[in-house]
């Protein structure tokens, strides 16, 4: 629209999405900004994206594990807070996590848990574990996730180990249990399940919170539940990389992404539960009520968040890479 | 007859299968649902939504642009240098049609990937330009397989008889050589514009500063679900290519009349 | 005539094997030159490097006295007419011999007028909007030709122009060719394995055989005075007989010694003798230097040609008078007749 | 032609040099090397990769990828060759139009194209809804290797027709009556003259469409629900996921000499004997 | 000779216009038949209907007897030597003569031995291996026959098999060709536009025009009594002169009257006459019939073609003996040398 040379242009990374565009035009509107915007498909994606260096991006919003692996790297700018007036109605429980400790990088934006989303009308009583998904009732029905750290993620928490072990024979136990499990799995997918348990396509889903919310606003019988062995939990943040040319409007950016009426707009949008204190309390009944969204308390006490594993990474590709050629 | 029916028969299944998905893509563009599981009715409103839609119009520009760039500078490209290279002796040619075969050959992620460090390397900012250049680059290799062939069986001595006519080796090249071997350049093109339309790993791995196309929206969006927007965008698309090729068709049968009828000057 | 326009010097040309060697050959200017050989005696390729569409191995090409080696075909003033046509099948026959006058950016109004007269030249008036593709052979060989000539070259080269015509047409065509290149005062070069047409139509005939000349000369030298075998073979049909010189104006061939005007061999030198059948008379039996029975006999309109067998040879007769199959016959001939070249010519 | 014309592709031999030679240089650098080749100081050369690459695992993904690959170009082959037929018969007029309605829906994202074939092969898709309202039982058509081999020839079919197309509609009509004249009846002409001739376009068809089904990993994600590992899979897995650029630089220079070696063995039976495969449309 | 082998009825086929109107035609088996035309005339499209490659737009063909008009080409006995030689490129020059072989599944050794005999009547021993590309068109055309022959067809379709020979072995072929159809008693249908081939080689000639027949008889019959003028022209070179039939035996022309040995047309009917330059003795002008001067003159190898312009009229002769250009002359010629034309034929 503007030509102005001069006009500040803010390269902004994201998932595809993942954020209501109008966000984008207002901002730059009101703050007379220009944005470049980028999206990607996944952390991995990004990754090689952003050590590429191609672009020189001044806001990333990613996932845990991919910050905390950046973070490692010293690829991440600390953030002045000051800038950031609306991080106090950021929760308390999200403000220092397992990538960020001292809270001195990220704000977080999103967060869900990973859990099961069934077929009511297909699965009998309520199950509360992970065995559903190596329950041979529903061979060919179950829908497993193409991501190694999610998939092996349940087999571990099913056999009561961490989801960052890097223990062999744990894991070694993990992908006899997958390998199992393969004969009674429809597939391994990531986009379509939210589709596929829509509808009717299969009975039992592997699934992030957010994915679950929306199909059950699509389906009214499916439910989700996150096993009572324990799960994974996870938090998409904002941050800086060192890259960064424009520190202080995406700072502004952040911000304003902060803003409780723009937290709606976005949560309304998005669909995945979130770290606004203020924001919480004004979403309707629907998704107040949904335990995807909106999990109790003792259901977050029993997950964990991934770490990243340094090396040890190249053990579950190495796994997974077996589990799949079987 | 019976021949000819089975003949038809054949073609009428094939078109189904090859039309089927688009149907069923165009069919969803209506569904008031963002789910492709279900049917929740008829609706415009992807349609609607299709014209605020950010993401979908910047990504919708760089395809197209980027896509006839790609195709128009890679058949011109490509044709100069099939005609080269048919003039080559015999190794050097195998030598360069085969190292050409190579794009071709090569996984897209493997050329995505290793171009990208190829223009990190030369500190080259990526953008519009290295995306297009990238797209140029699998695009050439095309346009050469399908000029090349025409080449080859393109009587020589036309060439020759325009030359002897006295028209200069270029003059021979635009008037004669060229409208020969057209077929091919068009087919070429053809390709080009759709390997470039479609193109993802490449696009991905080569773009930067904000420039996307459709298909990164899309691989990007699919996490999420996609948009029936994009269902609404490709219907459109394709109802403007078929107006387009009713349009084409109709004017070369125009000008086909013309050259019937005319010719006394 | 005039000077000479074209030359070629020790001209030789490789693929695999050599298929020209050491042509020398110049052509005069308003000449109307023809080589004559036959299938695969390098007649295409000689034109082709006149025309400048192959290089010679060896030796040099010169047009006006300047070197052409290095000229490309579209600065020569040189036009071609294809062996195979060469039409540009994606322009109409308008377009096609308009092409030339076209790239020399003539004005439509002319150029309109000058495909008219072409097209009028080759008789195939009202054809301006066909496609090449729509034409018989013959057809297409006429607009190469009209092509070609719209370019008023200096020289003109032409490779078998004819050669796809009915007779009827060839015989015009050879007269209107002959015709207009007088007119204008073209050089033709051209290519025919048709001996009457290489007689009827040129100043000078070259006969070529295996890639090398084998005699220059005017139609009547070339018929009357072959320099060998070959040539007397290939120009007209010839009975070709083995003998032996016995001294001058006298020779010995099948069994008998003849007088003859031919002198200057060494005595007793083997020889070829040729006797051209329309020379043969043929007479009663008993009257005749050489008696035979004749073993065939076939209508060619003008005359009848026949086959009479004298015992070693079979001698070809032309005679306007049939003589049927199983005839004993006799065969008489003049001195003038009997023409004697050297084996090694 | 022109001996001068020789000099268009200079330009273009420059080109290649830059953007198709030194890229796979460069992947090649990868496979032999440890980590990083940027830092010329750290390079650690090592054949390790390859040797990996021989752990049965991966050979058993190159043998599964190899087989699917070919099963794919050869109903391409099967399917496209009477197509590329019938369209080299059909009146000149229409023949573009028929050829354009058949390269059109390539011009569709494939992503999208793919999903379309989830909703119509589904356990609740289109054919599934369409056998239940007859009665029937639903069939599984979806995550199994005929759904891969479906949208494989779905989306590589135009690239076995369009050569073969080209091959046909480019010979002589007048080789056909002769050998009907020469007493072969459709059967023998068309095995003894006209395919022959069209070997050139058959060749370079199944080049085509082996090449992208020997390297596809969309298709097998989205309608083989990913559950065997093919050879395109890994690499992308490799590059992407693992970021072991050096394993999966091997993989693809290995993938590459598959191809190269299976095209060279192809191009024997090619008439033209031109080498490189260069008669692709 | 013997029966009908072929017959067509009533024949007539349309592209855009009509190019066959009506043929009627009979050949008997064993027979040497010529469609003879100029260019364009229709003899392709008339053989393309005989092989099959054609259908009628009206009309019947038989075979034997049997109406063919549905039998596909490869069913029918009758083997083609393409106008463009149409030969196999995938295959070499063994296995494009072996094709026919072949598909009867016949055994290798009988095959080498055939195509061995093939070569050597086609004058190309030793070529087996060659490449088709690789040879001259006049050698391509000489496979194409070899090809044709090896099937032993029962009738052999030939269009213009010897077109890009050169005379020399055109004549040979014409000989060898003759010979071969006498001695495995195939019967031919030849296509040229060469009168001299067709008049040497045919027991019929056709002779065709715009899509129709003029005139079907012997050589003889059609160069001696040519049905209308048409036919007198194309066959031979005549002189066709406006004349009229004062009663039987008389004939006025060019403002004489003459003796003739033709009758029954009608007292004072306008008619042609035909005068053939062979036939025209040229003597000193005042014992000529007919006076002229000489306006061009020109060698032939046999003889010397001179046209003499008579006032109204040019007058073609030819002679042994040359007049130069500018001579005055005259013209003698017997009653039996006056063919007379009705003008409606
Ligand atoms: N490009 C080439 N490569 C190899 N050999 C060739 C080539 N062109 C011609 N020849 C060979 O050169 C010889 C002379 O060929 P050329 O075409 O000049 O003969 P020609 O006298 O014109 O014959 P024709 O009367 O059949 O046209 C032939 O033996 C031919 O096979
Ligand atoms: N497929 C076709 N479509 C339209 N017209 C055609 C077709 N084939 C032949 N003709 C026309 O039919 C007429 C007769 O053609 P044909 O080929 O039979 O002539 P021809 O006597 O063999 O001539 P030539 O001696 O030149 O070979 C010509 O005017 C030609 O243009
Ligand atoms: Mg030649
Ligand atoms: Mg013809």
């Amino acid at each position: 629209s503007s030509g102005n040379k001069d006009k500040v242009v803010l390269n902004v990374l994201n998932y595809g999405e993942y954020i209501d565009m109008d966000l984008l035009d207002e901002f730059e509107k009101s703050f007379d900004v220009k944005i470049n915007y980028e999206i990607y498909p996944t952390p991995e994606d990004m990754y090689t994206k952003v050590k590429s260096g191609a672009t020189n991006f001044d806001l990333i919003i990613s996932s845990d594990y991919m910050i905390e692996r950046l973070i490692n790297e010293g690829w991440v700018l600390e953030l002045d807070y000051d800038n950031i007036p609306n991080y106090q109605y950021i929760d308390e429980d999200f403000r220092k996590t397992a990538f960020d400790p001292e809270g001195k990088y990220t704000v977080p934006y999103f967060w869900g848990t990973l859990g099961i989303l069934y077929d009511t009308t297909k699965v009998d009583g309520t199950p509360t574990s992970w065995d559903l998904l190596w329950d041979e009732g529903y061979a060919g029905q179950i829908l497993m996730m193409d991501s190694q750290r999610d998939s092996f993620g349940a087999a571990l928490k099913k056999l009561g180990y961490s989801l960052n072990t890097t223990d062999e024979s744990e894991l070694e136990e993990a992908k006899q249990l997958l390998i199992q499990q393969k004969p009674l799995v429809l597939a391994y997918v990531v986009d379509e399940v939210r589709d596929m348990m829509i509808g009717g396509e299969a009975a039992v889903a592997l699934l992030w919170s957010g994915e679950a919310v929306a199909a059950m606003g699509e389906n009214e019988n499916l439910a989700y539940y996150v096993p009572e062995e324990g799960s994974n939990v996870w938090v998409d943040a904002m941050f800086i990389p060192k890259t960064s040319t424009h520190k202080k409007e995406a700072e502004m950016f952040m911000n304003f992404l902060t803003e409780k009426e723009n937290t709606l707009l976005n949560i309304d949008y998005v669909w995945y539960s979130t770290v606004h204190t203020e924001a919480i309390n004004e979403v309707d009944e629907f998704l107040f009520d949904n335990p995807g969204f909106n999990p109790s308390d003792d259901i977050l006490e029993r997950t964990e968040m991934f770490r990243d594993l340094g090396d040890s990474l190249q053990l579950y590709y190495r796994i997974w890479t077996e589990v799949l050629a079987n | 007859m019976v021949k000819r029916n089975l003949h038809k028969i054949y073609m009428g299944l094939i078109f189904v299968f090859l039309y089927a998905p688009i149907l069923v893509l165009v069919t969803y563009s209506f569904n008031d649902s963002t789910s492709r599981g279900n049917w929740g009715g008829f609706t415009l409103k992807w349609y609607i939504d299709l014209f605020n839609d950010r993401d979908i119009k910047t990504a919708l520009y760089y395809t197209v642009i980027v896509a006839v760039l790609a195709a128009t500078i890679a058949t011109f490209i490509g044709t100069i240098s099939a005609i080269g290279l048919y003039n080559f002796n015999k190794t050097p040619k195998s030598i360069m049609v085969n190292i050409n075969y190579l794009p071709v050959v090569n996984p897209d992620i493997v050329t995505g990937l290793s171009l990208m460090i190829l223009y990190l390397s030369t500190n080259m900012r990526l953008g519009f330009l290295s995306m297009l250049l990238s797209h140029i680059t699998f695009d050439i290799p095309f346009v050469i397989l399908a000029v090349m062939p025409k080449l080859k069986s393109l009587n020589k001595h036309l060439t020759e008889a325009a030359l002897d006519l006295g028209a200069t080796p270029l003059y021979a090249l635009r008037k004669v050589v060229i409208p020969e071997i057209m077929p091919g350049i068009i087919t070429g093109f053809l390709i080009a514009f759709t390997l470039s339309i479609d193109d993802f790993v490449i696009s991905f791995f080569t773009t930067g500063s904000g420039v996307t196309n459709l298909s990164i929206v899309i691989y990007s969006m699919a996490r999420r679900g996609v948009k029936p927007t994009i269902n609404a965008l490709s219907t459109l698309m394709l109802t403007a290519v078929l107006i387009l090729l009713f349009i084409i068709n109709k004017r070369s049968a125009l000008v086909d009349g013309q050259k019937n009828n005319g010719g006394n000057y | 005539m005039g000077n000479k326009i074209i030359e070629l010097k020790n001209i030789s040309k490789d693929y695999d094997v050599r298929v020209l060697n050491k042509i020398n050959l110049y052509v005069n200017e308003n000449e109307f030159l023809t080589l004559l050989g036959p299938s695969g005696c390098g007649k295409t390729t000689t034109l082709r490097i006149l025309g400048g569409f192959e290089f010679p191995t060896e030796g040099d090409l010169f047009f006006e006295g300047k070197n052409i080696n290095n000229v490309p075909p579209h600065k020569r003033q040189i036009n071609t007419v294809f062996q195979k046509y060469a039409l540009f099948p994606h322009l109409n026959i308008y377009e096609n011999i308009a092409f030339g006058l076209r790239i020399k950016k003539t004005s439509d109004a002319i150029i309109k007028e000058e495909v008219k007269k072409m097209l009028k030249l080759v008789n195939l008036e009202g054809f301006e909007s066909r496609n090449i593709d729509s034409l018989s052979g013959g057809q297409q060989q006429r607009i190469a030709i009209a092509r070609a000539l719209i370019n008023k070259p200096k020289v003109l080269l032409l490779d078998e122009p004819l050669g796809a015509l009915d007779l009827k047409l060839r015989k015009e065509m050879q007269l209107e060719l002959k015709h207009m290149q007088r007119e204008v005062g073209i050089t033709f070069v051209y290519v025919t394995h048709d001996q009457e047409e290489a007689l009827t139509m040129s100043d000078t005939v070259v006969v070529m055989n295996h890639g090398e000349i084998q005699q220059i000369g005017t139609p009547v030298d070339i018929y009357n005075e072959p320099e060998n075998a070959f040539v007397a073979d290939f120009i007209g049909e010839s009975n070709i007989i083995d003998g032996v010189m016995n001294e001058d104006y006298l020779v010995t061939f099948l069994g008998r010694t003849f007088k003859c005007v031919d002198y200057g061999f060494n005595k007793n030198e083997s020889i070829h003798v040729v006797l051209r059948p329309e020379d043969i008379v043929m007479v009663p039996e008993k009257e005749g230097y050489l008696k035979g029975t004749v073993t065939s006999t076939i209508f060619k309109g003008v005359h009848y040609e026949m086959i009479v067998n004298v015992g070693a040879l079979d001698i070809l007769v032309q005679s306007t008078y049939q003589s049927p199959v199983g005839d004993r016959v006799g065969l008489k001939f003049t001195p003038e007749d009997i023409h004697i070249m050297s084996k090694e010519a | 032609m022109n001996k001068k014309q020789k000099f268009f592709a200079y330009p273009y031999v420059v080109w290649m040099f830059i953007f198709i030679v030194l890229p796979i240089v460069l992947v090649f650098l990868y496979s032999i090397t440890t980590k990083e080749v940027n830092n010329i100081k750290t390079i650690n050369f090592t054949l390790n990769n390859y040797k990996l690459f021989f752990d049965p695992l991966y050979i058993g993904v190159t043998i599964r990828s190899i087989n699917l690959a070919l099963v794919s170009t050869i109903f391409c082959l099967v399917l496209g060759y009477p197509i590329a037929f019938i369209i080299s018969k059909i009146n000149i007029k229409h023949r573009n139009t028929v050829l354009l309605l058949f390269i059109l829906p390539m011009w569709m994202n494939m992503l999208l194209r793919t999903y379309a074939w989830m909703t119509i092969l589904g356990n609740n898709g289109i054919i599934n809804n369409f056998l239940n309202m007859l009665g029937f039982p639903s069939l599984r058509l979806l995550y199994n290797n005929s759904a891969i081999i479906i949208g494989m020839v779905y989306n590589f079919l135009p690239f076995m027709v369009l050569p073969i197309y080209t091959a046909l509609s480019k010979m002589d009509q007048h080789l056909v009556e002769a050998s009907h004249d020469l007493g072969a009846d459709n059967r023998t002409t068309f095995l003894r003259v006209i395919l022959p001739l069209s070997l050139p376009g058959v060749i370079s068809g199944i080049i085509m469409v082996f090449m992208p089904a020997v390297s596809s990993f969309v298709i097998p994600r989205l309608l083989g629900g990913n559950r065997s590992l093919y050879i395109g899979t890994l690499i992308e897995n490799l590059f992407l996921v693992t970021g072991d650029w050096n394993f999966g630089s091997a993989v693809a220079i290995m993938m590459m000499l598959i191809i190269l070696v299976s095209m060279s063995i192809l191009n024997r039976f090619d008439v033209d004997k031109e080498g490189g495969g260069s008669n692709l449309w």
